[in-house]
């Protein structure tokens, strides 16, 4: 697959600006200035970048709880999400559902989720629509190696095969699910063992390389659209920070040096070097795509400071569509 | 043009009419297509409709929610059976974290108008797992709505609704009203939810009850008015919301009341019936809230014990007197 | 594998006494004798007994809504089952537990399960005290085609395998699960492909020879025994009469072709036919076992109708390990 | 002895009393083994007991809960951990169809003897799927015990019981009150399941209230005292079963009641208090038992929204003057 050097430096720029936000986010979280758990992508930038710059805003995902990522990734934009972490009024989800929630339906992102596995069946809802419109849409579930154990996945696999649905499992393997390691929790090493036993094909892609991850994603989505059912693509990656937060609190559960390889692999700046390598980019255009980007996250930042907390008489406003005026057993 | 139908068949109506009327309608389960459902609740309609519009699921209640969900969000209309109420529990997650809390957590930018629908309630010696009455933990849950018919007619209209609704919405059929046989109108209307309907006027006694419960507390009733003995008996039919205007209307008329239902009565929706009579009719109350419900036990098999299990006429006359026999203020 | 004489009439002793108990039950439910839903196991008799009959009593199974045959496999006996059908206090489960909840904890039955799925992770947690006390116990959990789309298999597979207890998953593939073809709700037309996911083997059998079944789950077991994990034994197989009771209620999802087909392997007849070619057995010999056992099943009956059924005051008898006396909130 | 411990520290040390004299307990869950669980409620155990007896388990809450029926019914006792109590939902039917069951279900010829330990409860900004008080849904299932303790003494003694209970008990830790320090002996004791506690004396209401919302109801109680306000604050402790007589007994003596928890008000476990009281003491009430409890929405995430979704101190000082404003009997 030739990838022309536009989608190629719009995917770096999807790279940087999921590290950007997630960089600042970090900052602002040990500054106490956002409230509740903060999941950080860093480290998995390619991944959400590669799949999202596959798909069009019509196309959904569903995500986890370290969601961020691919809601940059699939063009949230940083006002409203920065907001939304700041629990203010102005952001996506006005407020109400913050870094485990946080979504936007205008780029088909269906919700970042707390609860583990949960939003692989949502996906198989999305891809069913997609068929039933034969709209040409596909859907496509993010979710880590540890969620591949909880009976959700397992169901919403199935299913999105049985039916052959349009439908990506995007498994991104950081082999940690929170301070477990892998090995620990499954006999197996690659998560794409279980693509077999629902019947669709299944990828193994090195997580830290995004035109590996395009590519991958750019033949899965194909091969959905065509009517062939859903493909399961692992990404072999790692997080950078822990898995809450930014530091590890003291308590180790992986070495400083495994970190340290890993890092080396970087997927932002291995990309740049081999760009720069293949002449199709150079450092300056590089480092004014991180400048641009810098702004807009200081704007953000400073978009998200200056907006209003919501008011607690929206607490019940968006329970129900028609939020109910006076059922008097309902109201408080 | 009314005719005699039966309960199941008006949910089959209401079923079919809103899929002819709506293109973005469609139903999935398990069984429910070629088969039409282990209730024969959709007979017919993939016949109808096709295999596009009626999907017969693997057994996975998680990613049957959750496809409802999805497509919900995705903007069709989605109506989603779980075979078993008992069952609600394997997809609980999908249920009350997804699907009832996902427009709220979004900040209002998503509609999930998606219909659960469910077989519940006891009487047939289907035994602890296939026989609860789990109307209170779901009614417990906010973005949630629960309708309960007792008959075909509010059936078919409360159907007719909970497919039109903007809301996830948990259409319980009781297993043991299938049958019932009633007039429903053939063109296709809406009853809103939320509203109770007062199924007997009375003066004496109030009688909250839904479900199968509720017709056989009419049949109390009956039994009642030839001792002179006035009960009006109000079934709510949605649980949640519950109107609880017309419920505490009824009380401030009679200024006694039990609620009578086949779940268990700790935590059961008697409770928060009996503890919102109590806030909001406190001074006219001539005695207690009387609650008529199951023992604090799983669902016995043996149809000796489950006779005894759940709440018969006899208990429920027995309440009745009860109330009655306190003096009035 | 050779196996003696002893164990093969064991085996064949088994299937018969299934056969019996379930025909007898049938026969009871068309005369409405038997109250609730009743899943027949004929057909299918030669999974449970071939591996029953490498299992001790010690050994746990968990079962499903298809459970007397596992049951009357793992040594259950006819008189407190009949009983249990019949909903009388006589019963294994003293009439509270009915054909859906049958268990003998003696022979290490731990249940049919009215919750498909619900009986694997039960069986995982036999299998985690087995290997706890390092007691050489080994725990199977016996389940459906139908029921390895449900989350709860998938956990319990997978969990089983990363904790590496002695747990066999036998899986009765009998192409439905209720009335709807495999095919429909699975892209995969083997079941024993999901093991791969897991990281234990799997193997397939053919689920109406006795034979086959007992020696892989002699193997299996040798394995968990080991310390080597679980492993997944897969029987085609089928049931000759409805999901549910006898008839098919006119309605047809299968046809007759097929049925007659599987009859035509009948799992019992097969293996008598092939004992007497051998010279192992005589028709005479399986006469009488056939005789012995319809008359234990006639006494069984008799015994269960003239069993009482269990008092009203039993309702609130065992739903705490000491019945709390009065616990006013609680209690009626 | 006694000595000043953490809430959190008095749940562990029960748990590693319990196992120092019980080979047959285990504990199982999430990144409990050698990080000691993300409340650090199993810290150290793994250290001392080895991975035997301290196991790390896979994200599959179905499959924990599994793993402690099976390992019950086979003769272990054991401790399995859903880290947040919105969890439960992913696990549901293992914990209301299967460990609450089954022991009737055999017609009690098995015994379910183990512990579920989850962190309930919100004030951490942690949005609709992490900070929910669902111990209503659980109360309704028979076969189950749920305690939810306020402080560190409490957690101790009812840990002990729990683990030593021969049925399926849900302890719940509030997460909130993980760091609140008390006296605790150090030596093992077990305070009886089912046994309210009376936090604080008074005469003229009655307040019922658990976990965190009961240290904030004694707060209350100590500021209304100032003003000559004499408020009884009971803290039931065990939610399942509901210790009803020391609160009927105290609502005979003061006339007035209110609840306060802080799940949302609908169906909630006030409703099942405010229905048994009125019921047990119609006679005595001067006012309707008031509820203070969360408004019927998901957990918002804002903490601006959170601190008035939850029941403040403000709330409950209000719920108080009302029943007393109400002229008495
Ligand atoms: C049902 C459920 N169980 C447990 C948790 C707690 N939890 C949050 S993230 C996480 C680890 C997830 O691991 P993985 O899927 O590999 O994703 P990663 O964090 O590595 O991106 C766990 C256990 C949860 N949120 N939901
Ligand atoms: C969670 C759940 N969903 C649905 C059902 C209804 N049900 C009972 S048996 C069955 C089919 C099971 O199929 P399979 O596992 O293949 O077993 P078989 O009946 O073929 O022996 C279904 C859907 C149930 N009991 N539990
Ligand atoms: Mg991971
Ligand atoms: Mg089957």
């Amino acid at each position: 697959m030739e990838l022309s050097n536009d989608v190629l430096m719009d995917m770096h720029r999807r790279m940087v600006r999921i590290r950007l936000f997630e960089e600042a986010a970090g900052r602002l979280a040990e500054a106490a200035k956002l409230p509740g758990f903060l999941h950080l992508y860093v480290g998995q930038e390619a991944v959400a970048s590669g799949v999202c710059a596959a798909l069009t805003d019509q196309d959904q995902i569903t995500s986890t709880h370290r969601g961020h990522g691919h809601l940059v990734a699939k063009g949230g934009e940083f006002k409203p999400m920065m907001a939304e972490l700041m629990a203010k009024s102005t952001g996506y989800n006005k407020g109400k559902g913050g870094s485990m929630h946080i979504s936007n339906l205008d780029v088909g992102m269906f919700g970042a989720n707390g609860i583990v596995g949960a939003g692989a069946p949502i996906a198989v809802g999305a891809g069913f629509a997609n068929k039933y419109r034969d709209d040409g849409n596909v859907a496509a579930a993010f979710f880590g190696d540890g969620s591949t154990n909880i009976g959700a996945f397992h169901e919403a696999a199935n299913m999105a095969c049985a039916l052959q649905l349009p439908v990506l499992f995007i498994c991104e393997n950081n082999e940690y699910g929170e301070f477990t390691p892998r090995d620990k929790t499954m006999a197996i090493t690659d998560i794409v063992d279980r693509a077999a036993g629902y019947g669709m094909p299944g990828v193994i892609v090195d997580g830290m390389d995004v035109v590996a991850i395009h590519e991958a994603t750019v033949e899965a989505k194909a091969r959905a659209v065509r009517g062939d059912g859903p493909s399961l693509i692992e990404a072999k990656t790692y997080r950078f920070y822990n898995h809450h937060g930014v530091q590890n609190l003291g308590l180790k559960y992986r070495t400083d040096d495994e970190v340290e390889v890993w890092k080396q692999r970087d997927p932002i700046f291995t990309f740049e070097d081999r760009m720069i390598d293949a002449n199709n980019a150079s450092r300056d255009d590089f480092d004014a795509v991180w400048a641009e980007l810098r702004a807009d996250i200081e704007e953000a930042i400073q978009f998200a400071e200056d907006s209003p907390f919501p008011t607690p008489d929206q607490i019940l406003v968006d329970v129900y569509s028609d939020t109910p005026s006076a059922t008097s057993g309902a109201a408080q | 043009m009314s005719r005699k139908i039966a309960y199941v068949q008006a949910f089959n109506e209401a079923v079919r009419q809103e899929m002819q009327a709506n293109d973005d309608v469609f139903c999935a389960g398990e069984d429910i297509g070629a088969f039409g459902g282990v209730f024969q609740s959709y007979a017919g309609l993939q016949k109808e409709f096709g295999e596009r519009r009626v999907v017969d699921t693997p057994i996975s209640e998680q990613a049957i929610i959750g496809l409802g969900v999805g497509a919900a969000v995705a903007g069709l209309r989605p109506i989603v059976d779980i075979m078993f109420m008992d069952f609600i529990a394997v997809a609980f997650d999908q249920i009350i974290n997804q699907a009832a809390k996902l427009k709220y957590m979004f900040g209002g930018s998503a509609t999930v108008p998606m219909t659960i629908t469910t077989g519940g309630g006891g009487g047939l010696s289907a035994a602890a797992q296939h026989s609860q009455s789990l109307e209170a933990l779901i009614c417990h849950i906010p973005g949630l709505k629960v309708v309960y018919p007792s008959n075909p007619y509010d059936m078919k209209g409360l159907m007719t609704s909970c497919i039109r609704e903007n809301n996830p919405t948990i259409m319980i059929k009781h297993k043991r009203l299938l049958g019932m046989q009633g007039d429903v109108p053939e063109e296709p209307y809406a009853i809103p939810l939320g509203k109770a309907n007062i199924l007997r006027e009375g003066t004496d006694v109030t009688v909250v009850s839904w479900a199968k419960m509720a017709n056989d507390s009419v049949d109390v009733a009956d039994q009642l008015a030839s001792e002179g003995i006035s009960v009006e008996v109000i079934d709510p039919r949605t649980m949640q919301p519950l109107d609880t205007e017309t419920i505490v209307a009824s009380v401030k008329k009679t200024n006694r009341v039990i609620v009578v239902h086949e779940a268990v009565r700790f935590a059961g929706l008697g409770a928060e019936v009996a503890a919102q009579i109590q806030e909001e009719a406190f001074d006219y109350l001539d005695a207690p809230v009387g609650r008529v419900a199951a023992p604090f036990s799983p669902v016995p098999f043996s149809p000796v014990l489950e006779a005894h299990y759940q709440p018969s006429p006899d208990r429920i006359t027995e309440a009745i007197r009860s109330v009655l026999a306190r003096p009035g203020a």
